[in-house]
């Protein structure tokens, strides 16, 4: 199983990168969406992965570590906070350089898709 | 004692009924051969087989845990007014694109219909191609 | 002391903003009042909190009551107050200069600027490695934002990169604070070092892993040779005023680099290998400053490679991890980050008077108020290239003392050859400024008190640090030692109770 | 019995992902896929909600009310896209 | 003690200059003038003790940490060259005061002249190497603005940037040479460096320390070959020249050596450096001075010259000798140039070819230029004279050079002759050829303006005439100081006797005749040589230079984001790559745990997603379709692996996050874009690959050990330090409660940064979508608006209801918030803005603000109690009817969390929404 | 769901009906009847549809309860009975349906009540609503297996719109 759960984020990763990498503005917000799920579970693993083990008082005999799960919770909120002002910038990129491409129109004529 | 049995029954039946509902419904998603016919799967079967496997859990923490648990019945609430909406929009939007159905399909020609579908297309972008020439060789950086 | 100095700095900018942001959003005076106010009180605060810690004490604030290692902590030891003495006077003068009319190009200015301060004192002041990451991401957004502050096409450019970027950095960061955690099972930072020692050796090379992957994050803050691409574009579109206040934005990555290295890698192994690539970084980012200098076409650009220049030399100095040399770049990263947001500040009056030239280094017409400007520019130049009698030259100095050239004799040359590169490309833009103009009328704004008062703020600096070098020196020096010795930071905080602020009290 | 009814409908929704899946990956058309990732939604309710049951417990519970009444929302605003472009007009 | 007075008196006369720059009658201003006499006088009541052979020294401590203190000393030496510095500087600050023109800004140059003039003796009087070269820089830095004076002449900018280049480039060298020493002694102490002259030399730095020394000497003192930047000082204003070429500048790197020798001298490389560069020097000025058509380039060349004979003299071990023609050259080269500039003040030009015959137009300008330049050319009874017989003595007794000892006094008689030959045309053709061209108007300047040169003229006459009396004790405490040990006896006479020195001195002469006579064939000889112009090869390197550095620059950042973030991966692959790479087993000690359908589902759901989401990036919609499997197989990995609020927190984020990359897909462009090459497709899949296995790598080696995490505290201290039973919540809002205000922080600061964004933007608006359909007219679907109505007080009971057991139970302020936005986000949708905007006329940012504020003020409610920022407190309450209940001030923080989410997330998404409602799109495509 | 029982009713209490159903819901979310979730339940219940009172359009109002309730339990089990139904065609490899559309003219003219009809014909046998035309004159119905569109349109009628119509008295 964790083999398993480390192939997920690593494919994760690797899909995420490989987005981040096209040029284009909204492939570069889906990659670095996918990039903070990968990081978000990455983090999320360090408190163990654990079954029917939620860290509230009275529900579990054995919560698992609650602390991993709140620092992914504010890296959610953080990440989601980022690709919201990322979007936006892509949108006004867009409009002001005339191209969705991350370098603008330079970036288009240079044949970099 | 009897009760419980029965009612493990009912669980059970609820249960698997539940999942052969959402199962058809995901199966009609699948199989069917045009996006019409596709959307009855899920907007049916599969608003009903969770409702089962809702009332279902409902049940069994009312019987395993003693005291009264209809939260359930939210959910279900939620799903049945929203699905519909959601089979309903998905298939305007089916329309509004111009998705294909099979031949055979009677009745009004949708085109005809409204004034909201059916419109001319704006000329379709070409989709772009692979160049099939090796673009020239780049710099690894 | 007010137990509740330590996180004035984070909250007398938040409330700020809260204010600024909740009133008056019409009213651009108040804004302004209020502003800078709260800046000139943050500058007297900082200086306090300077001079309290110049008794050597590390002094800890446990957020919320909670001891450390279990709650967040604010720790503030010299190089901490030095960074926010560094901040506050860096921000008035940037404040000053953006009141005279900068701040009015777009919305929410003074508000988003008290919030980038938040976002910097945190930083220098958490001891916990999450909430450095949190405060990371005030400041960058905040810097986003700011970025974007009356924003034309390069700004939004220049501003899609630098995010982009920084996200990734970001993520970075969550992977290597991940490793960290898992492999120590705890996030302050003095915690994670005394975990560290005791820890089987797998464990050790995991978080040592880790904190690379944490380097090269910070390094992308600092502008490290492979990863600074971003910076000259970015510094030279940003307003001016924000431009400014970004000098001080890498410095928060090498900042960051030597608590990770005074902390996490004093004791462990990976030290070396930190090291060496600080060092070779470092050198190489100092080189292609300069070139980047040499070639600049534009004043912004030329100081936005100034920026990156001292990042190299910093980076370089903090490869090499002696007291002496730690003190030295601590002294020439106040000089540097004052003199580069000075500079910024000064190209933006210049390019107001030279038309449609503006501070590109071409023949353009004359400027309105070229005495002025000149000798301005001729103090920041002075100080920027290293020459006497300012700052610069007895940073460059204290530096290459820092350094046994025999040893190491790539610093020496490149240092001095860097100077060369800056008196070059410096002398000539001064020259084409000031001297080669167009004759005929001149045009453009004069000079405001306010932006005079901003590049005074900054550029007073040079001939202070100067003259007070001896105290300034002392107080380096003491701090480098005390980043040389975590071992105090770990008995203050976990040997002697008493030495924690408010733990002994009890919970509410 | 109701282990037994639970695997039977576990295996059976998994499945109904699966054929999920698949239809995301066919198409042919974006309502195909949409209503794909629709009835995904619907059927990770039933998922959740037989983790609950699987684990004896409720602890869950709230997340699936949550995809019931949001999941909706984003069906709804692609399909405003598709409609309309602008979803906020 | 007055020797720092000495040093900044000078400094202080540069105020009354600034606050009166221009002035309206021609003459020296006398206020800017009367500090550096004061100085002067508190040099001169000096004196007698110095030349009585006491060292002055005055110290204070400035950088100790460094060695660096602002420690002064005077001895012969620096007596010697102060006496010039002031002594010249202000007579040529008086002969300034006529030179400009009333148009040019006199404070100005006075400003200049007198830092420029501080700094000299700040180099002299030095009694730290440390602070001798900060002076030096000094000079450097006061001569690029005092070359660059008239600025709006192209020569003279260029002039000054090269004259900075190349002496800030020596002045470089110099400082790690005296870095190196400093290192070597162990104290920057000049007299302490002076005593350890045998530890230097033997150090194994020396070869360094000397090669970095005499590179700032020499090109500071324009010794071949960087000499060219002298000639082309000339640009400066007359009196600057006259100042540069004679008492400072390049007299400063002449004080170096002489300053250094102690310390350095005193071996065959040393003599053999200064000899043979002084030699070469030497010959190559006199020769070019003959063949200058400038009057200035004449003096500027044989500047280059006599510097060269001084170094010379030094190499030949005559300090005394080279201090005495020192003294020489700098009163005769100042006189001459102060003559040469009021015929060029009073003709206009300073073309050699057009000037003739003035003789009897300017008589007393005449006699002045002609006494100075029979002191350069050697000729008695002049004190030039009285040098060059030393020279030629000294040439002769030279054993440097072993079998080609001869070369020397050979060069030297050829330079001699040469310099009598440069003299006589530059008198000849001044005064007493006929002109060119048109004779022209011209008439002796005031007497003001003639009396500094005349009193200079005399003065070398004087000293011709009683060298003992004038110069020899000067020279002598001066030798002193450079010698280190008593000086040899120094005879001073014009008459020496019949003597070899006398014969080559004749010999000279008769050459000089005869050179000066056939000029015009060497002239023609130069014609050979080619136009070799130093200046431009010069400025065409620092062209290039520019150039390449612009590539360099240009190649590296290619304005790509694709390489920056490539770079960025490949870094940090490698660095934690290496770092892993140091782990022996990527397994931990901890037992794997077995799989099950359920997993092998979500797993097989999230790669399909994202591997599908990769593959279909070209078309957006599907792309983020399959975002959105991996979003949802993400929560329900939250379920699987019980952490419940983030499942709920991270479906919430999903929608949200959802709606708002669609809102933005409106705006992007709507067809696919064009494929890239297979080629860069390899290299991200490469790097993509690689990373992730990476992060992998990372993962397991992590999952599968064991953590000691400080997690069991909290789970004690929850309910009852923290007063909640969801640990997650309670670390959020109370233990780790300031990384949640930060959090707030962030998500305000994104709804404040996308508004700023939003105000301006330029709307692109497709006309139909990905498909190529028109947009439906159907703008508000009366179903979806139905539906919409019923949801929203059912989300806003769920709110509630998520809000306040978050505590306790999975939920919290932030889900809540979340939720609240989306059924608001749905109002919007289904009935658009306007309508909702009446409904709901709030400012979101306020609200969004307003929350913060109110998680920021609960924090500091627990400063009232003397508790830390953040501190909660909760505790249990009862009343009546109600029954018990617990309250926490954690509550109130959260409230602000919601209020802060709702309102950024609503800011966020209607204002990028409102955008094409209020500002109607004014570029449509297609 | 108008109560209307005057001004002032409907000023302070505008939707009973609405209020009634979120005193249930939070109660069945709490799944507690404490003294203190009770007050708060009614609170909520009587807050929120002030607060999101603009938010809703002019409602027809309840006239017969009872029916509505009938009306409910016809559907559910219609539901039921659809879904067995699709399932068998579903699951039937031989028999291939007989799509098509219908056009169904509408009778009821009140936006909730053609909402609820859409809806139960999307819950319902075989069909699926797809469009509803913007001057609300017909529904465009989805037929997946369309025997007799006739006899459809007249089931439809009477089984869901006319007890509809009844309902809401329009
Ligand atoms: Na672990
Ligand atoms: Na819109």
């Amino acid at each position: 199983m964790e083999a398993l759960f480390s192939l997920v984020v690593g494919v994760l990763t690797a899909s995420g990168t490989f987005l981040l990498l096209r040029g284009r503005t909204f492939p570069v917000i889906v990659g670095l969406a996918l990039l903070s799920y990968a990081v978000n579970l990455f983090l999320f693993s360090m408190g163990g992965l654990n079954t029917d083990a939620a860290a509230v008082i009275g529900d579990s005999t054995a919560p698992s570590d609650p602390l991993p799960q709140a620092l992914v919770l504010t890296a959610i909120v953080i990440g989601f906070a980022m690709t919201a002002f990322l979007v936006i910038l892509a949108v006004r990129a867009r409009s002001e350089l005339g191209s969705d491409h991350v370098d603008g129109k330079t970036g288009e004529e240079r044949g970099k898709g | 004692m009897t009760l419980y049995v029965l009612l493990e029954w009912v669980i059970s039946f609820l249960l698997v009924a539940g999942g052969l509902f959402a199962f058809t419904g995901s199966l009609g998603m699948l199989q069917f051969k045009d996006f019409f016919m596709r959307l009855h799967g899920p907007t049916k079967g599969t608003t009903l087989g969770i409702g089962c496997i809702l009332i279902a859990s409902m049940l069994y923490f009312t019987v395993t845990q003693g005291d009264f648990h209809v939260q359930e019945l939210l959910i279900t609430l939620f799903l049945f007014i929203t699905a519909p909406v959601t089979g309903h929009i998905l298939a305007k939007t089916g329309l509004h694109m111009h998705l294909r159905f099979i031949t055979g399909t009677r009745g009004a020609t949708p085109e005809f219909l409204d004034e909201d579908v059916g419109q001319h297309r704006v000329e379709r972008p070409p989709r772009p191609k692979r160049p099939k020439r090796r673009a020239r060789a780049r710099r690894w950086l | 002391m007010n137990p509740h100095l330590l996180i004035l700095p984070i909250l007398l900018p938040l409330v700020s903003a809260l204010g600024l942001l909740l009133t008056g959003q019409a009213n651009l005076a108040w804004q302004r009042r209020v502003s800078l106010l709260a800046t000139l009180a943050l500058v007297g605060l900082s200086a306090w909190l300077l001079w309290l810690s110049d008794d050597g004490q590390i002094r800890f604030y446990a957020l919320g009551d909670w001891p450390a290692p279990f709650g967040i902590v604010l720790m503030l030891d010299r190089l901490a107050a030095l960074m926010l003495a560094l901040t506050a006077v860096l921000a008035l003068g940037c404040v000053l200069f953006a009141s005279a009319g900068e701040d009015s190009q777009g919305s929410f200015f003074h508000g988003l600027f008290q919030l980038q301060l938040m976002g910097l004192n945190g930083a220098f002041l958490t001891g916990d490695l999450f909430n450095l990451f949190v405060f990371f991401e005030i400041l960058l957004l905040a810097s986003y934002a700011l970025l974007m502050h009356g924003s034309d096409k390069p700004r939004v450019a220049a501003g899609l990169h630098y995010v982009v970027l920084n996200l990734v950095g970001s993520a970075l960061f969550l992977v290597a604070l991940g490793t960290l955690y898992g492999a120590t099972g705890t996030l302050n930072m003095a915690d994670m070092a005394r975990r560290l020692v005791e820890l089987p050796e797998d464990r050790q090379v995991l978080a040592g892993a880790g904190a690379l992957l944490l380097i090269v994050v910070f390094s992308l803050k600092a502008a490290a040779l492979p990863l600074y691409f971003w910076l000259p574009s970015t510094y030279a579109a940003a307003p001016a005023p924000v431009a400014a206040l970004f000098a001080i934005m890498t410095k928060v990555g090498l900042y960051a680099i030597l608590r990770i290295e005074s902390l996490i890698f004093g004791a462990g192994p990976g030290a070396a290998l930190i090291q060496g690539w600080l060092w070779w970084m470092g050198l190489a980012t100092l080189a292609l400053a300069v070139i980047g200098a040499l070639g600049a076409r534009d004043l912004r650009v030329l100081a936005a490679y100034l920026v990156l220049a001292s990042a190299g030399v910093l980076l370089a100095s903090a490869g090499l991890d002696t007291p002496q040399a730690d003190a030295a770049l601590l002294y020439y990263l106040v000089h540097s980050t004052l003199i580069t947001g000075a500079l910024f500040l000064l190209a933006e009056l210049i390019g107001i008077q030279r038309g449609k030239a503006g501070t590109r280094l071409v023949r353009a017409r004359r400027l309105r108020q070229g005495t002025l400007l000149g000798w301005l520019f001729l103090v920041a130049a002075v100080a920027a290239i290293g020459l006497p009698p300012l700052s610069g030259a007895l940073a460059k100095l204290w530096l290459l003392q820092a350094v046994d050239a025999t040893a190491r004799p790539w610093f020496w040359s490149l240092l001095l050859l860097a100077t060369l590169g800056v008196l070059i490309a410096l002398s000539r833009a001064g020259s084409v400024l000031f001297w080669a103009s167009h004759k005929g009328d001149t045009s453009g704004s004069r000079v405001q008190p306010l932006q005079l008062a901003g590049v005074l703020c900054l550029l007073a600096g040079a001939p202070l640090l100067a003259l007070f070098a001896a105290p300034m020196a002392e107080f380096t020096l003491a701090t480098a030692d005390q980043l040389a010795t975590p071992q105090r930071v770990l008995g203050a905080l976990f040997g002697e109770p008493t030495a924690l602020a408010l733990q002994t009290e009890e919970s509410p | 019995m109701l282990d037994k009814a639970l695997w039977i409908s576990l295996t059976l929704i998994v499945l109904a992902l699966a054929m999920n899946v698949i239809r995301l990956a066919r198409g042919p058309d974006i309502p195909d896929r949409l209503l794909a990732l629709d009835t995904m939604y619907v059927n990770s309710i039933a998922l959740i909600v037989m983790l609950g049951l699987w684990l004896n417990t409720k602890t869950y519970f709230e997340a699936a009310m949550l995809i019931a009444m949001l999941g909706f929302v984003s069906t709804m605003a692609i399909c405003r896209y598709l409609l309309r472009g602008d979803i906020i007009e | 003690m007055s020797l720092p007075w000495i040093l900044f008196l000078p400094l202080l006369g540069a105020l009354p200059a600034l606050t009166r720059p221009y002035r309206d009658t021609p003459g020296p201003q006398w206020l800017p003038l009367l500090p550096p006499l004061l100085a002067l006088g508190l040099l001169l009541a000096q004196g007698p003790a110095i030349l009585g052979g006491d060292t002055l020294s005055q110290g204070w401590a400035w950088m100790p940490q460094l060695g660096l203190d602002l420690a002064l000393r005077l001895d012969g030496l620096g007596l010697l060259f102060a006496l010039l510095i002031l002594g010249i500087g202000v007579m040529i600050q008086w002969y300034a005061g006529y030179y400009l023109s009333p148009k040019e800004n006199h404070g100005r140059f006075t400003g200049y002249l007198l830092l420029f003039m501080t700094a000299m003796l700040g180099i002299v009087m030095a009694d730290n190497l440390l602070l001798l070269w900060l002076f030096w820089e000094l000079t450097s830095l006061a001569s690029f603005l005092l070359i660059g004076f008239w600025s709006q002449d192209s020569d003279a900018r260029r002039g000054a940037r090269m004259a900075l280049t190349i002496t800030g480039a020596g002045g470089l060298a110099l400082l790690a040479g005296v870095l190196l020493i400093g290192q070597t002694v162990g104290s920057f102490a000049l007299g302490e460096v002076l005593a350890a002259g045998d530890l230097l030399r033997a150090s194994p730095h020396y070869p360094w320390i000397l090669s970095l020394v005499l590179l700032g000497a020499f090109t500071k003192s324009a010794q071949l070959p960087f000499h060219f930047w002298l000639p082309h000082a000339m640009a400066a204003p007359t009196p600057v020249s006259a100042y540069l070429h004679s008492a400072t500048m390049v007299k400063a790197g002449l004080f170096l050596l002489m300053r250094l020798q102690p310390a350095l001298g005193e071996t065959p490389a040393w003599a053999l450096a200064l000899t043979g560069v002084g030699l070469a020097t030497l010959l190559y000025g006199a020769w070019f001075a003959l063949l200058q058509r400038d009057l200035k380039g004449i003096l500027a060349f044989s500047t280059l010259s006599h510097l060269g004979l001084i170094t010379l003299l030094l190499g030949l071990g005559q300090p005394l000798v080279a201090l005495f023609h020192l003294l020489n050259h700098a009163t005769f080269k100042a006189a001459l140039f102060m003559g040469v500039g009021i015929v060029d003040h009073e003709t206009g030009t300073r073309d050699l070819r057009r000037l003739g015959g003035l003789a009897a137009l300017m008589p007393l300008t005449a006699t002045l230029t002609v006494t100075a330049g029979a002191a350069m050319a050697g000729l008695p009874p002049f004190n030039g004279f009285l040098s060059k017989e030393l020279l030629f003595a000294a040439s002769l007794e030279s054993e440097l050079l072993g079998g080609l000892n001869p070369l020397i006094p050979l060069g030297v008689v050829a330079a001699a002759s040469l310099s009598v030959a440069y003299s006589l045309r530059l008198v000849h053709s001044l005064f007493f050829a006929r002109p060119g061209g048109e004779p022209p108007e011209a008439h002796d300047p005031p007497r003001g303006m003639l009396a500094p040169g005349l009193m200079l003229a005399a003065l070398c006459l004087l000293v011709g005439l009683f060298p003992m009396a004038l110069a020899a004790p000067l020279v002598m405490a001066a030798g002193q100081a450079v010698l280190a040990t008593p000086p040899p006896a120094l005879n001073l006479a014009l008459w020496h006797g019949l003597n070899l020195p006398l014969a080559m001195s004749a010999l000279a002469v008769a050459v000089g005749v005869l050179l000066m006579s056939r000029r015009r064939l060497l002239e023609q000889a130069f014609q050979v040589f080619g136009r070799y112009d130093a200046r431009r090869l010069f400025e065409q390197a620092m062209i290039r230079l520019t150039k390449i550095s612009l590539g360099i620059t240009q190649r590296l950042e290619n304005g790509s984001l694709q390489r920056y973030l490539a770079l960025l991966l490949i870094t940090a692959l490698a660095m934690a790559g290496l770092g892993l790479s140091r782990l022996e087993r990527l397994t931990g000690e901890l037992a794997l745990q077995p799989l099950d359908g359920m997993l092998v589902l979500g797993a097989a759901l999230m790669i399909f997603g994202a591997i599908g989401s990769a593959l279909s990036h070209r078309w957006r919609l599907v792309s983020l379709l399959m975002l959105s499997v991996v979003g949802l197989s993400v929560s329900l990995t939250f379920v699987r692996f019980s952490a419940p609020d983030l499942a709920l927190t991270q479906l919430s984020v999903e929608v949200v996050s959802m709606i708002l990359m669609i809102l933005a897909l409106f705006f992007l462009p709507q067809r696919p874009p064009r494929w890239i090459s297979t080629r860069r497709m390899f290299r991200d899949l490469a790097v993509a690959g690689s990373l992730g296995l990476l992060v992998a790598g990372f993962n397991f080696a992590l999952l599968t050990r064991e953590t000691l995490s400080i997690a069991n505290f909290f789970l004690r201290e929850s309910v009852p330090g923290g007063g909640g039973t969801n640990v997650v919540n309670v670390i959020l809002v109370d233990f780790r409660g300031f990384d949640t205000l930060g959090e707030i922080t962030v998500l305000t600061l994104a709804g404040l940064a996308t508004f700023k964004l939003l105000s301006r933007l330029k709307l692109f608006m497709p006309a139909g979508n990905v498909e190529g359909i028109h947009w439906s007219s159907h703008r508000h679907p009366m179903i979806l608006a139905v539906v919409a109505q019923i949801l929203l007080p059912l989300a806003l009971l769920v709110t509630v209801y998520i809000f306040l057991r978050g505590h306790n139970q999975p939920g919290g302020g932030f889900i809540a918030g979340l939720i609240t936005a989306v059924a608001l986000i749905l109002q919007y949708m289904a009935r658009g803005y306007e309508w909702t905007r009446e409904r709901l006329p709030v400012a979101y940012n306020l609200v969004a603000v307003s929350g913060l504020a109110l998680a920021t003020l609960t924090g500091l409610g627990s400063w009232l109690f003397g508790y830390p920022f953040l501190t909660t407190t909760h505790g249990h309450f009862s009343l009546p009817l109600i029954g018990d209940f617990e309250l926490a001030s954690a509550l109130l923080f959260d409230l602000g969390v919601y209020l802060a989410v709702v309102g950024a997330t609503l800011m966020i998404l209607i204002n990028l929404g409102r955008v094409t409602t209020v500002h109607r799109p004014r570029v449509e495509e297609h | 769901m108008n109560g209307g029982h005057g001004r002032l009713a409907s000023r302070w209490l505008p939707t009973p009906t609405l209020s009634l159903l979120l005193l249930v819901v939070w109660l069945l979310m709490v799944r507690s009847l404490a003294p203190g979730q009770l007050l708060l339940g009614l609170a909520l219940a009587w807050l929120i549809p002030l607060i999101t009172r603009r938010f809703w359009d002019p409602l027809p109002r309840v006239k017969h309860p009872l029916k509505l309730l009938r009306f409910t339990g016809h559907v559910l089990w219609d539901i039921v009975k659809a879904n067995l139904h699709v399932s068998l065609l579903i699951l039937s490899p031989r028999r291939t349906p007989h799509p098509g559309f219908v056009e169904y003219p509408l009778e009821v003219q009140e936006p909730l009540t053609i909402t609820l009809l859409a809806n139960t014909i999307t819950l319902t046998p075989g069909t699926v609503s797809t469009n509803i035309r913007l001057d609300r004159s017909s529904l465009l119905i989805h037929v997946l297996d369309l025997d007799d569109e006739q006899a459809l349109i007249e089931e439809i009628r009477q089984r869901y719109e006319r007890p509809l119509k009844e309902i809401f008295e329009c």
